[in-house]
């Protein structure tokens, strides 16, 4: 046996897994769905196992990639984060989630070529799984209904295209392009910046409307959902790795800044289209990118407090991701209001501790990042409002199909709400590891020590103040009778209406109008050229040889 | 088990400065609005018996959302930089007071969009305005523990501290629903008898917010001490910002409708770029 | 020597110029072997390879006038632009071939190579008759294998040679009609 | 005489299936039993022994390995073609050119390979279609002209502007064989597959390009190396930005499939252009790609195109899809990873262009996909041996270069 094997075990599980449901789904075996989400929360288990007890760094070397560059596997304190990232909800999401045996086998799939991107010791092995579970997704969208993919495919193919290109250009100036052996002067601003729009495009970090929200539009969930949970931290999972692959720093701090600005005016679009969304399910929908606007601002910080702020945000990104599908639609839903607090970031759930953490760590770093740390607020006010709104406006749009499960979203709510109480063992069990890990010199940043999150900025008393909060909170819910107002039928106006509402359509109809005019069309006319080329013009070919005969003499 | 943290929060929510303390100190407050804002209703113990009256609750038929908002207020005053506060200045944070408070408001929102004269663009407004009053004083100092900002009263913070200190007062009215446009339960005194638990649960709300919504204005702009003057002087500051609400609150609900809107949008907002400006000067020429 | 020379391309012009200006099987036919038979004279350096062209050339003619179109066609109206075309580039031939090329082989050899490619080419570009295209592929055939015989460096040059030959004669046996398509 | 067999054995073969037409099933035994043969003795050829040659002709390792994808293609095709294929017209035609693509590879210098070309073009203008002889004869007639031209000039003195010269006209013979722009023959969607130009271009053109380019890349010299190099990338780029426009606005599904082959072959001539051992490897794999993937998918997808049968969007055409954009893990995730880092290696802007042409590259595979309908049967088969291909070329690249002797 290879040493360092056991790295693959996780994703070997989902594998098998995956197989298996197809040949038993084939031989009339219908276990798809139990099996999938068993073997999930089996991998979730084995890296738990493999990771906590040693704390031991585990790397597996594969065959080449290509000629000069190796297939290569770390499982370290980053990895490990970042694959409960991919792990937590995806073994909800198949636990929870109506699936048929083919879609359960490559979900199961799916989730394993995550996981090994997020397992991945270097950019170009990383952007094979990455590129892998992407196409999976396309397959699981297309096979369900083509909507939002038309957004989907095009953003990760752009993604992946510079991912692979950074992985090449860190090849060709230092002759590796893995994460913990790429030296310091290799990585260039260029290259973070295609690595930078890898990560934008494939977690959709973007301002306008990114293709994480576009799946909530498709009429059922849970193809999209699982896309979203697996891919969204595979992006982040770049830019942490590239402090470690510039010595614990991007390569310019402009870079940080450019960024940092990125993740607060997604933070602030996403919250403003939330606001003014009209179902609950568009609400809901800007959930996850409006957290990864955070996490952006958190890792753009670069201060340990700032990583282990991202890393830690994404943790709660992935409890939301798997939360979000999982709300009941049906007329039952009357928790909805609670939910939707509880997404906004109502404390003491993660969705708050890990918001102010962000927070913190922009005003602990002083100069500019404590304006970007006010208008990150400002976006979380909005989500206020947004969540406050959502409760009366009908839980979909007409024609989708109502998702959700009262027992998922129970768990993953409960998980949530509690997060906020164990955010003190997450960040320094998790968060603070992973950050050491990239950071050279890194934390004693945070103190706590477990049941508390104290940085020099300010602090959360996770246990004494969290936890109390927990029960006076949860105890009214268990036992009261009450129950709560069901959404009205039509949605009320939105506090702030958005500026550029049908801007878009009119820029759309302008450029699709734009045409060459009359007189100039027969200079740009491809079709007349190839008509010529077809018929072996004579001229066309002899004039063709004379000017490259002329050119290449010059 | 950090034991003894956890019983000086819990002290923190149920008694001092929360629980007990928050609602002694926010019905003497309630009733003083109802009267100064409803005068025409009689005295101060009509006012009294009135508000009583309006915050009658069925604890079996409690409504959840107003439950969970009450925990946040009171969350929002165990941060207060109070004296004799028993939770450890050093897990303080008026972020955390700050988030506990907009929480709490917006639950009530959940409940009372579209209900009464409520109109949540504004309140986003003043929220808004509010916000930059509690989080610009933090960024020359990179510390957002609310004693340690109060304790700052002299040197180049006191131009910020001054502007934030008085968009923070002019933002309270709105901030505790003492205005029609930002009270979906109804200002205080206008509900003879509420209708529905909720009603009745986010007019108790109200009553929670009296004391970390005033209290965090004391905490951030004036220094605290663990002594009978501190307690004193904490107390008269707090009071005096809720006068202050009361008063700004009586003379808006007499004006006509729109009035509110107007002055908010044309005073407040401009003032709070105008902060965003002194805070940029501080951070650029002292820090 | 000069007189012969000149010759020997004049006939290798007469050849190609004949392919080009033909649309009958005779003048084709005539076209292919004058040209082959220019050529192969050019070679004689070379005795085996001019040998094997100017068969091959007599071949692929004979094979010719079986099919395709009767009697010789040459200079059919509206023909101006050809009889133009092959004056031009018999000029520019006999220029490139002895002025500015310094090789391969002899001057008359590349010039005689030079007229069949370019008018072989010029052909095969501007007909639609299949015969006519046949007739232009092997006139460029025979000059490959003259180009290969007029190098003569290579130690293959002689199964080369061969091959063009035996390609020349085999565009021969292909026939002048047009196939009926069908399948899918 | 291992050279000799390979090539005698498919020639033979094609000869017993033309005359053998009358009864199919004997023709597809004797061609395909010598077409085999023919395999057995170009694998044989990795064996130094059984290289030697009496007529002197050589195989180098990379047109014998395309060779081998060549003959593997045709197999392909010709047991899983789809119902109503003339699969005895495929075999011979196929066993023909196979025959003619050893000549090429085994050609022991460029003239020779002029003389191969002229008479596949012919014998290949001569099948039955719907554009005349004349006209389908046209692009490989200029390119042994071209040929001709370019060797003439090689020999025709030391001025470098006779090297330069030379390396123009034998690069634009090499894109004029293949059928590619600016030397793109006429298409008639309506045309039998053996007779189309993306027959020529997908099956013969692949393995003519590698062979020519094994004997056109040693004779350039110093002075022509700059030009040979910045043509090539040049028409690459040219036929990477004509195909996948061309592919994504085209009216008719069949341009649409031939604009995709010419889409591979500019990211093909991108790889010969840039001269670095990346490169080389990435158009390699590109044109083992078109030989055992998109050429093969193309001839299934024909009953589509000629409407016989209604277009589908299964998961496996979406499967397809992805293969045919150059999603990873497929052909496309190695062929990207090679040809970007040769483009880095040479000038990172040409990395840029070609990314930006990879992109655009997605918008039409999915209406490629779309033309192999729901495949059943031996075309369900024949999906899944093209996209383990595929995968094969995407995650072990090094294996198939190895056969190539990269």
């Amino acid at each position: 046996m290879p040493p360092g094997i056991q790295v693959a075990l996780p994703a070997a599980v989902l594998g098998a897994a995956a197989l298996l449901v197809w040949f038993a789904g084939a031989a009339g075996l219908r276990v798809g769905r139990p099996l999938a989400a068993t073997s999930a929360w089996i991998a979730l288990a084995a890296l738990c196992l493999l990771w906590l007890p040693r704390r031991g760094i585990a790397e597996l070397a594969g065959p080449n990639l290509i000629p000069g560059a190796r297939l290569l596997f770390r499982l370290d304190a980053v990895s490990f984060a970042f694959g409960l990232c991919v792990l937590v909800p995806a073994a909800l999401l198949l636990t929870f989630q109506r699936r048929g045996w083919r879609e359960s086998g490559a979900a199961a799939l799916t989730v394993a070529a995550a996981l090994l991107a997020v397992l991945a010791d270097g950019i170009l092995s990383t952007s094979l799984f990455w590129g892998s579970a992407a196409t999976l997704l396309l397959v699981q969208l297309r096979a369900d209904h083509e909507r939002a993919t038309e957004v989907f495919w095009p953003a990760l193919l752009a993604g992946w295209l510079a991912l692979v290109w950074a992985g090449v250009a860190l090849e060709v100036t230092s002759g590796t392009a893995v994460y913990t052996a790429v030296p310091v002067t290799a990585m260039t601003s260029a290259t973070f910046l295609l690595i930078a729009a890898a990560a934008a495009l494939g977690s959709g970090l973007v301002p306008w409307r990114p293709w994480t929200a576009e799946m909530w539009d498709r009429p059922r969930l849970y193809g999209g959902s699982l896309a979203v949970a697996v891919l969204f931290p595979i992006g982040f999972y770049l830019l942490v790795r590239a402090y470690a692959a510039d010595g614990g720093r991007w390569p310019s701090a402009w870079l940080n800044v450019l960024l940092g600005v990125l993740g607060v005016v997604i933070a602030l679009m996403s919250a403003l289209r939330a606001q003014a969304a009209p179902t609950r399910r568009e609400f809901l929908s800007e959930g996850l990118p409006g957290l990864g606007g955070y996490a952006l601002l958190a890792f753009a910080v670069g201060t340990p407090i700032g990583i282990s702020a991202g890393v830690t945000t994404l943790l709660v990104a992935a409890g939301l991701a798997a939360l979000l599908p999982l709300l009941p639609e049906g007329p039952e839903s009357r928790s909805a209001p609670l939910l939707l607090a509880l997404v906004a970031g109502a404390p003491p759930a993660a969705t708050f501790a890990a918001r102010a953490l962000v927070l913190m760590a922009g005003f602990e770093a002083g100069e500019g990042w404590g304006f970007l740390a006010v208008a990150a607020v400002v976006a979380w006010l909005l989500g206020f409002a947004g969540a406050a709104r959502a409760g009366h406006l009908p839980a979909r749009p007409r024609g989708a199909e109502a998702a959700g499960s009262a027992a998922g979203a129970g768990l993953a709510a409960v998980a949530l709400l509690a997060g906020g109480a164990l955010l003190g063992q997450v960040v320094s069990r998790v968060s603070v590891p992973a950050t050491a890990e990239v950071l050279s010199g890194a934390p004693g940043a945070i103190g706590g020590g477990g049941v508390a999150v104290l940085t020099t900025a300010g602090g959360w008393a996770a246990v004494a103040l969290g936890l109390p909060l927990l029960v006076l909170v949860l105890l009214p819910i268990l036992v009261s009778r009450r129950s709560l107002p069901a959404a009205t039928a039509d949605a009320p106006e939105p506090p702030l209406r958005l500026p550029w509402t049908g801007i878009a359509a009119g820029v759309g109809a302008r450029l699709s109008g734009l045409s060459v005019p009359e007189q100039y069309r027969s200079l740009v006319n491809p079709r007349a050229v190839e008509a010529a080329m077809g018929r072996g013009q004579p001229l066309l070919w002899a004039v063709l040889l004379l000017a490259l005969a002329v050119a290449v003499n010059r | 088990m950090p034991w003894e943290d956890l019983g000086a929060h819990l002290l923190a929510l149920l008694i001092y400065p929360g629980g007990l303390a928050a609602l002694a100190l926010g019905l003497a407050a309630e009733i003083g609005a109802a009267w100064a804002l409803v005068p025409e209703r009689g005295g101060l113990a009509e006012a009294a018996r009135g508000t009583l009256r309006a915050l009658r609750l069925q604890p079996m038929n409690l409504a959840p959302l107003a439950a969970w908002a009450w925990v946040l207020a009171l969350a929002a005053a165990s941060q207060l930089a109070a004296p004799f506060n028993r939770v450890p200045p050093a897990e303080r944070n008026s972020l955390v007071a700050a988030a506990a408070l907009l929480g709490a408001t917006w639950l009530a929102w959940s409940w009372g969009w579209g209900r009464r004269a409520a109109s949540p663009p504004l309140v986003l407004a003043v929220q808004a305005c509010w916000l930059l009053a509690v989080l610009l004083p933090s960024l020359g100092p990179g510390n957002l523990r609310p004693q340690a900002l109060g304790a700052v009263v002299l040197g180049g913070q006191v131009p910020l501290k001054l502007a934030c200190g008085v968009l923070y007062l002019a933002c309270l009215p709105a901030l505790l629903m003492l205005l029609p446009e930002s009270a979906p339960q109804g200002p205080p005194g206008a509900v003879a008898r509420p209708r529905t638990p909720e009603e009745a649960g986010f007019g108790v709300l109200r009553v929670l917010l009296w004391m970390p919504a005033c209290g965090l204005f004391t905490s951030l702009f004036f220094p605290s001490a663990d002594d009978a003057l501190g307690l004193l002087r904490f107390l008269v500051v707090t009071a005096g910002a809720a006068a202050v609400a009361i008063a700004v609150a009586a003379n808006l609900t007499r004006r006509p409708a729109g009035v509110t809107r107007l002055l908010y949008l044309r005073l407040a907002l401009p003032f709070a770029g105008f902060s965003v400006l002194v805070a940029a000067l501080t951070v650029v020429f002292i820090h | 020597m000069l007189a012969l020379e000149l010759v020997e391309v004049v006939v290798a012009w007469l050849g190609a110029a004949l392919v080009v200006l033909s649309d009958g099987r005779r003048g084709v036919a005539l076209g292919i072997a004058l040209y082959a038979a220019g050529l192969a004279s050019t070679l004689l350096a070379d005795p085996l390879a001019a040998a094997a062209l100017a068969l091959a050339g007599l071949v692929s003619a004979g094979l010719r006038l079986r099919d395709g179109h009767r009697g010789w066609g040459t200079l059919p109206p509206g023909s101006t632009p050809r009889l133009l075309l092959c004056v031009v580039s018999g000029v520019l031939a006999a220029y490139a071939g002895a002025s500015l090329l310094e090789g391969p082989g002899p001057a008359p050899a590349r010039v005689a190579i030079l007229l069949g490619g370019a008018l072989g080419v010029a052909r095969l570009l501007s007909t639609t008759r299949r015969e006519a295209a046949l007739a232009a592929a092997t006139l460029m055939t025979l000059a490959v294998g003259g180009a290969e015989a007029a190098i003569g460096a290579s130690q293959v040059a002689a199964t080369v040679v061969l091959a063009a030959a035996i390609a020349a004669m085999l565009l021969g046996l292909l026939p002048a009609a047009e196939g009926e398509p069908g399948g899918a | 005489m291992g050279p000799e067999l390979a090539l005698g054995f498919p020639a033979a073969g094609a000869v017993l299936a033309a005359a053998l037409r009358r009864r199919p099933a004997l023709a597809l035994l004797c061609g395909g039993l010598l077409g085999v043969a023919g395999a057995l003795a170009l694998g044989l050829l990795w064996l130094p022994p059984a290289q030697t040659s009496f007529l002197g002709l050589g195989l180098p390792a990379a047109p014998r390995a395309l060779l081998i994808f060549s003959a593997l293609a045709l197999t392909l095709v010709v047991a899983l073609a789809p119902a109503g294929a003339d699969r005895v017209g495929l075999l011979a035609a196929g066993l023909a050119g196979s025959a003619g693509l050893v000549a090429v590879a085994a050609a022991p210098d460029v003239l020779a390979v002029a003389v191969v070309i002229a008479l596949l073009a012919a014998g290949h203008a001569a099948l039955p279609g719907g554009r005349p002889f004349a006209v389908r004869m046209r692009g490989p007639g200029l390119a042994v002209a071209l040929v001709l031209a370019g060797v003439l000039l090689q020999h025709g003195g030391d001025a470098p502007a006779f090297a330069r010269l030379s390396a123009l006209a034998l690069v634009l013979a090499l894109v004029a064989a293949a059928g590619l722009v600016p030397f793109l023959p006429e298409l008639d969607p309506e045309e039998p597959a053996p007779a189309s130009p993306v027959a020529w271009t997908g099956f013969f053109g692949p393995a003519l390009a590698i062979a020519m380019v094994a004997r056109i890349q040693p004779t350039v010299g110093p002075d022509g190396a700059p030009v040979y190099g910045a043509l090539l990338v040049g028409l690459g780029v040219l036929n990477l930005a004509w195909g996948t426009l061309g592919a994504w606005l085209a009216e008719g599904d069949v341009a649409a499939w031939r604009y995709s082959f010419l889409a591979d072959w500019g990211l093909a001539l991108v790889g010969l252009g840039i001269v670095v051992p990346d490169g080389y490897a990435a158009a390699y794999l590109v044109l083992a790609s078109v030989l055992l993937v998109r050429f093969p998918l193309y001839l299934w997808a024909r009953p589509v195109l000629v409407g016989r049968a209604a277009g589908a969007m299964g998961p496996a055409n979406v499967l397809l899809a992805a293969a045919l954009a150059g999603a990873a893990p497929f052909a496309g995730f190695s062929i990207r990873l090679l040809l970007l880092r040769a483009a880095t290696t040479v000038y990172w802007p040409l990395a840029l262009v070609l990314g930006l042409g990879m992109l655009v590259w997605l918008a039409h595979s999915l209406r490629l996909a779309r033309t192999l309908g729901a495949p059943r049967g031996r075309a369900a088969v024949g999906v899944v041996l093209a996209l383990g291909f595929s995968l094969l070329l995407g995650v072990a690249p090094a294996l198939m270069l190895a056969l190539g002797g990269l």
